[in-house]
């Protein structure tokens, strides 16, 4: 829009200029601090500043030690910089006799974030071309089981899966976890990668027919790789949901393999005399820096993706 | 007729049929197998395992009875309301601001979605303590002189639901804002034009063209906010355990709270039930409406 | 089978002697010890039971029983079970045990005599079903103490009490000197806990099992019982401005002097010990609230799943003897501020607070618990109505009553 | 062209419904070999779709489809014998020009020199050598639907089915790749099943041009054939730019048509059968179909109005009047110069005309 606001008047300057040699001329002036960016840009910054708020508290708190935090002010910076908490929270936190912080959660959670978020996006991407372009009797109401699916409360699911998982032998197992997660992943992922593989061109995949392919032929050689967007945003959901689980992380493994949100709580639960909400924050930023750092990452893939997946129904 | 074979129905598109077996797999045994387990076992008078003992409608109606499933549902009802205007109109104006053509686009998104990459756990405690009387924002504006100022969302009975949501909001409006984004970046430049020349005024191209046209997005949000409002249980625990007493309860945690802590499955299937129930309804006929028996040509 | 029972007999034997089998077996121990006082406790248990020559894997889960007991039967029913966790003794896991899925401990009972040294004997019988043992107890929680803040009174400026009548009396001093007079942490088992410490206490012996055991719904209406409630709403007043959740946070509260007491069981006491806290000196515990000098037995108790690799079920049976031990029974209750179950193990080392318990304990004024009495269920609801009344002022006495009787005249 | 004695493409009444919607109804249609039919009609006439069936890519609900005399009813598109191009040209956007060639040969498993002979073959006829390396995204439009039509090319098949190639492309580029699409049967000598809303390219390209409405085929005939004779009113209506002029009015014994003050003596008109049918009808008569000023005195039909509007098209011009109280459009030179208000006098040969009921829209 900002552009038209140069060009229009300017067209229209050159006319008015023949007829009237004082009228505006030449390109239509603009105020840096016109009326309107100053409220945009104010409303902008004061709405960063809520939701920077946290998570500035949080880092100032983690560089504190716990003397200045009993006196101060949560948001004042730190008077003198200490990273103890954060090797604590890290390698020494400890949850009743293991005392090795999140050190050992994080490549649990690393194990079980991999397989899972490679399986359940495997799934849910063919889910949604078959429902996209092959639609068979029956596949739509499927479908909207998933997506009612979606609104169960894990909590609800949690009895039945643990009987079905020991009927099939994976409870307790690093498989069983990821088989948990693609199932829980499925109703959204599915929707996604749906509406995506809908939205593509038609033609192009009557065209992948008439040259031969066939099911498999036309999701690996055309389809997917065209659908990169949408593959970041399912990565980064998934990477995101199955990292922060709590639920069946808890559930679903043995101590030792405990994912580290677990063990987050557990180091922020078990509390030793006085809370050390220096550690605790540290270890809060630590378990969230993963999915984090790939928002960060992948934030503009994210919105393109989002667009394809979300936006076409 | 001809050498080729009438196919058989059922062979037809084998491999999308194969490819979708684990989603015919998760929907009917999963979800509808494990639904019909839960709700059939809601007659039984089961504690710490399932047993077949039936007591036909008695969890219900001790459920009815129950103070905290009401409160929990009133709760819920409350959150449901707030979570769902506060999320589609800040993160719809937020949207609208970002996709003005502004400079450091990137950056406010960026910090505007970053709250969603934490889980539930890491944002209740981070407000938990935000909100804290003793050290929290109350203290911090009472350290500055204004002695009498109350801030204390999560201690106060009477709202702490709200306080809540405040949570809630802060971690979920990213997502949504984004997902608006997408959608305004879809609208048609033309529309902004004709309505340039038009003269309509930006806020009712917004309310009256703008916003019609993005139906599709608004489902998938409403989708992915109400999904989100009844599954919502880790950040009640996280913040507030449900207290102050029962005030912050919500039905998947009485769900939770019953099937395990108080070893009473049955009392537990039967809450769950009322809440799958509830979720039928509504959701049933909407999702048949949006995604069954359309057919593309 | 037979040649079973001999082995189980000889690791039994060898590991009373502490020359543990060769192969060290890892077995899993779940449990829910993890405040400071606590996890120092665990850590004698899994110190005597690495000595045998096998493994002690910690598998603690933060939070409340509350949070990791629903971990532990997802874990047992779900078929991959620990190799020992902690249950309260009572009601918890008879069901587990009725289906079947936890290992009889009658024989390794018989081997160890635990009919003869544990005491008090209802502490064997929580862990029975049909005549069998399933379960060992490993210390006695009474939750009737109130834990005062000798700094505090001192700052109010008022005598120590000596009941609980006193330190209701003692409240407003201490709200004027700035101190919360109860702390009462929000979790909901520490008001239902609260309340029931009151009903032992202001009610007495008697009035507490006509509700929890006989469920007189008629009695829990009446006047007697609405002694308690009176209590337990002076209780509520006194507690209103504790902010904190966990029940150690409130303790922390007490031993820091910002609050003039807690009711709370004995294990609040490793709380105060880690603290470097003395008895006697830096704080003081009225037992039975200073009213009725009662303990009850409730108390912690390690149960075994049935597995069927035969080394680990052979560890299981060296555990089960090393929590009894005599030398381990000291160690770990001395942490963790809970009392023995055994009756002939020497504890000079205990502190003024732990002897009162003793010496209750020696005259046998004992009681049972709502562990024992009341099932999960009724707990649970027990612990929603308190929660409640504790946290919402607008909630009338004769309401929470009536809601009481409700609960108990349904209880199980 | 004319080897027609051979049977290409042939559908027996094919019927395709959508629950309960029937988008084809039960119909027949036999392309010879070497054939260049052109599906014509509106939009939701069913002309796609009738395309789609052929190749295969919409399973009908009645009827059958052969190709080459196979019956490839249940057949895969991939068996059919057919190639295909599409209006978006459907090239995969992430695969150079040359996998796009050849993809559907790498798929079928032919040897790679051949994948290579036949591509060269297909970008020397196509002239898009140098285009051979580029992803889609860099090239036009009209390059874009060159490599659409390679990739049909290479298949080596007998039948081609193009579904509205040139909709996507500007008045220049479609007038261009329309000579080239005839250029290219002329020399491959295929059939060719052609799906179009542009009557210009149906006119241009086909042997048999089959206009479709509803489902139904109209009309199916030579071009000239179509244009000349349209079997009915719909038909007359579509084909022809400007359109044709309408009258409605009554045919009475003589035969005569009268309408509004006007008669026009049907005597050197052909009607369809052999009777003489009365009552209600149309009279159509093409814009250049009408002759003028002095032409128009020595017509059977002749009558005096004045324009209305003049519309300069710059290789003739199209005049406006009334006639019986109707719009009446026709064409004069580029040269004339008239006016608004001019007294004209115009006039047609019957024999040109066409005379349909009023009910049914039937040629009489």
């Amino acid at each position: 829009m900002s552009d038209q606001a140069v060009t229009l008047p300017a067209s229209a300057g050159a006319v008015a200029n023949r007829l009237e040699a004082s009228g505006p001329r030449g390109p239509k002036p603009r105020h840096v601090f016109s009326r309107r960016n100053i409220f945009l840009y104010g409303t902008l910054f004061v709405v960063a500043v809520y939701y920077l708020l946290p998570l500035y508290v949080m880092v100032v708190t983690s560089l504190k030690g716990m003397p200045e935090i009993r006196l101060g002010n949560i948001f004042s910076p730190p008077l003198e910089i200490t990273f103890e908490p954060w090797v604590k929270a890290w390698s020494t936190a400890c949850t009743g006799l293991n005392c090795d912080g999140l050190s050992r959660g994080f490549w649990n959670s690393v194990r079980i974030t991999v397989p899972s978020v490679l399986l359940s996006i495997a799934i849910a991407s063919v889910n949604g071309y078959a429902l996209a372009n092959w639609r068979f009797k029956g596949a739509d109401t499927f479908f909207v089981i998933l997506i009612v699916g979606a609104f169960i409360p894990y909590q609800i699911m949690i009895y039945p899966i643990v009987i079905i998982l020991r009927e099939v032998g994976l409870y307790g197992s690093l498989a069983g976890l990821v088989i948990v997660h693609s199932i829980f992943g499925m109703p959204i992922l599915t929707l996604l990668f749906r509406n995506y593989f809908s939205s593509m061109p038609e033609e192009l995949f009557r065209a992948a027919r008439v040259d031969g392919a066939g099911f498999w032929g036309i999701f690996l050689r055309i389809m997917a790789p065209m659908s990169l967007p949408i593959f970041v945003v399912a990565i980064i959901l998934q990477v995101t949901g199955i990292w922060n689980d709590f639920l069946f992380g808890v559930v679903y493994t043995r101590p030792d393999t405990y994912p580290m949100t677990v063990q987050l709580n557990n180091i922020v639960n078990s509390v030793q005399g006085v809370k050390e909400y220096n550690v605790n924050m540290a270890a809060t930023i630590l378990t969230g820096l993963v999915p984090l750092i790939v928002y960060f990452i992948s934030g503009k893939l994210f919105v393109r993706g989002i667009a394809a997946g979300a936006v076409k129904g | 007729m001809s050498k080729s074979e009438r196919p058989n129905p059922l062979f037809r598109n084998l491999n999308a049929k194969i490819a979708s077996i684990p989603m015919i797999l998760t929907a009917s045994v999963i979800f509808v197998g494990g639904t019909v387990w839960t709700v059939f076992y809601s007659f039984t008078n089961s504690k710490l395992l399932p047993r077949l003992n039936f007591v036909g409608l008695d969890q219900y109606y001790r459920l009815w009875a129950t103070p905290r499933w009401l409160i929990s549902i009133e709760n819920l009802l409350i959150y449901g309301a707030i979570s769902l205007v506060f999320s589609l109109v800040i993160g719809f104006l937020l949207a609208a601001l970002l996709d003005q053509k502004i400079r450091f686009e990137d950056t406010f998104r960026t910090i505007f979605l970053y709250p969603f990459a934490l889980s539930f756990i890491v944002t209740g405690l981070v407000w938990q303590w935000l909100l804290n009387p003793d050290f929290g924002i109350q203290h911090v504006v009472r350290d500055l002189g204004w002695t009498s100022f109350t801030f204390d969302p999560l201690y106060n009975s009477s709202i702490v639901i709200y306080g809540i949501s405040i949570a809630a909001l802060w971690q979920g409006t990213g997502l949504i804002m984004c997902l608006m984004l997408a959608g305004l970046r879809g609208i048609d430049e033309d529309i902004w034009k004709a309505a340039r020349v038009d003269g309509i005024p930006m806020w009712k191209t917004y309310l009256f063209i703008v916003i019609p046209m993005m139906r599709p997005v608004f489902i998938t949000t409403l989708v992915i906010i109400a999904s989100g409002i009844v599954k919502v249980y880790d950040l009640v625990v996280a913040q507030t355990s449900g207290g102050p007493g029962i005030a912050s309860e919500v039905p998947a945690k009485y769900v939770y709270d019953y099937m395990f802590f108080a070893q009473n499955l049955g009392q537990g299937f039967a809450a769950s039930t009322m809440m799958l129930l509830s979720v039928v309804i509504v959701i049933v006929p909407w999702a048949y409406l949006e995604f069954g028996g359309k057919k593309r040509v | 089978m037979r040649y079973r029972f001999l082995t189980a007999a000889l690791a039994a034997t060898a590991a009373l002697q502490f020359a543990g089998p060769a192969a060290a077996t890892d077995l899993e121990v779940t449990h829910w010890w993890t405040s400071g006082g606590e996890a120092a406790a665990v850590a004698e248990f899994a110190k005597a039971f690495d000595a045998t020559g096998n493994h002690w894997v910690d598998g603690a889960i933060a939070g409340s029983g509350g949070t990791a007991r629903p971990i532990m039967i997802s874990r047992i029913t779900g078929g991959d079970p620990m190799g020992a966790t902690q249950f309260n003794h009572g009601r918890q896991a008879e069901e587990l045990v009725q289906a079947g899925l936890m290992r009889d401990l009658t024989d390794v009972a018989t081997k160890g005599k635990w009919a003869e040294v544990v005491r008090p004997k209802s502490l064997l019988d929580s862990c029975t079903i049909d005549g069998k043992i399933y379960c060992v107890p490993v210390n006695i929680h009474s939750w009737q103490w109130l834990w005062l803040s000798n700094e505090a009174f001192e700052k109010a400026g008022v005598p120590l009490p000596k009941d609980w009548n006193e330190f209701v009396a003692a409240a407003p001093a201490l709200e004027k000197a700035g101190i919360i007079p109860l702390a009462v942490g929000g979790q909901a088992w520490q008001s239902s806990g609260a309340f029931d410490v009151l009903l032992a206490a202001v009610g007495g012996t008697d009035a507490f099992l006509k509700v929890y055991k006989d469920k007189d719904a008629t009695f829990a209406a009446g006047p007697e019982i609405a002694k308690v409630f009176k209590a337990a709403d002076d209780a509520r007043k006194m507690a209103k401005n504790t902010n904190v959740q966990d029940w150690n946070q409130a303790t922390n509260l007490v031993i820091t002097g910002k609050a003039g007491g807690q009711i709370m069981g004995d294990w609040a006491q490793g709380e105060f010990q880690v603290a470097g806290k003395v008895a006697g000196k830096d704080y003081s515990c009225l037992p039975g609230l200073g009213l009725n000098e009662v303990i009850a037995t409730g108390g912690d108790a390690f149960y075994f799943p049935l597995l069927k690799d035969a080394d680990k079920s052979k560890a299981q049976e060296v555990l089960a003897e090393t929590l009894l031990d005599p030398k381990t029974q000291v160690a770990f209750n001395l942490k963790k501020g809970s009392l023995p179950v055994r009756g002939d193990v020497d504890l000079n080392a205990a502190n003024d607070c732990m002897k009162k318990g003793l010496a209750i304990l020696a005259k046998g004024s004992v009681m049972p618990w709502t562990d024992q009495l009341l099932s999960q269920d009724t707990q649970k609801q027990k612990e929603d109505l308190f929660a409640e009344f504790f946290a919402k002022p607008d909630l009338t006495v004769e309401e929470a009553q009536k809601r009481f009787a409700a609960l108990v005249a349904s209880a199980d | 062209m004319t080897e027609a004695n051979g049977t290409s493409v042939s559908i027996q009444d094919l019927s395709l419904n959508f629950g309960a919607v029937s988008v084809l109804q039960t119909l027949n249609l036999d392309v010879a070999e070497g054939e260049f039919i052109v599906l014509l009609g509106p939009s939701g006439c069913g002309k796609s779709t009738l395309l789609n069936c052929i190749a295969g890519l919409l399973d009908i609900s009645e009827g059958r489809i052969f190709i080459k005399g196979k019956n490839v009813t249940w057949e895969e598109p991939k068996d059919r014998g057919i190639g295909m191009v599409f209006q978006s040209y459907a090239l995969y956007p992430q695969m150079t020009v040359e996998k796009n060639l050849s993809f559907g040969l790498r798929v079928a498993g032919v040897a790679r020199d051949e994948i290579a002979k036949r591509i060269a073959r297909a970008a020397e006829i196509l002239q898009i050598e140098p285009l051979l390396q580029r992803k889609p995204a860099a090239l036009s439009g009209g390059q874009r639907q060159r490599v659409a039509i390679g990739r049909a090319l290479v298949r080596d098949v007998d039948v081609f089915l193009f579904d509205e190639p040139l909709s996507n492309l500007d008045a220049k580029l479609r007038a261009e790749l329309r000579v080239e699409i005839k250029l290219l049967h002329r020399k491959l000598q295929n059939t060719m099943i052609y799906v179009t809303h542009d009557q210009i390219e149906a006119m241009t390209l086909a042997d048999r041009i089959a206009v479709m409405r509803g489902g139904i085929i109209q009309q199916l005939d030579a071009p000239q054939t179509i244009y000349n004779r349209p079997v009915n009113r719909f038909v007359a209506g579509f084909l022809g730019s400007p359109a044709m002029n309408f009258l409605d009015g009554q045919v009475e014994a003589g035969p005569v048509f009268k309408t509004d003050g006007v008669s026009v003596p049907l005597d050197r008109y052909v009607f369809d059968g052999t009777e003489r049918p009365t009552g209600a009808c149309v009279l159509g008569i093409r814009p250049e179909h009408i002759a003028f000023g002095d032409a128009a005195k020595s017509m059977p039909f002749s009558a005096s109005g004045s324009v209305e509007i003049v519309e300069p098209m710059g290789s003739d011009t199209l005049v406006w009047t009334k006639l019986g109280g109707r719009n009446l459009s026709f064409r004069v030179e580029a040269e004339r110069t008239l006016r608004p208000g001019d007294p004209v006098q115009i006039g047609f040969d019957p024999v040109r005309a066409s005379l349909f009921d009023a009910a049914t829209g039937n040629r009489l």
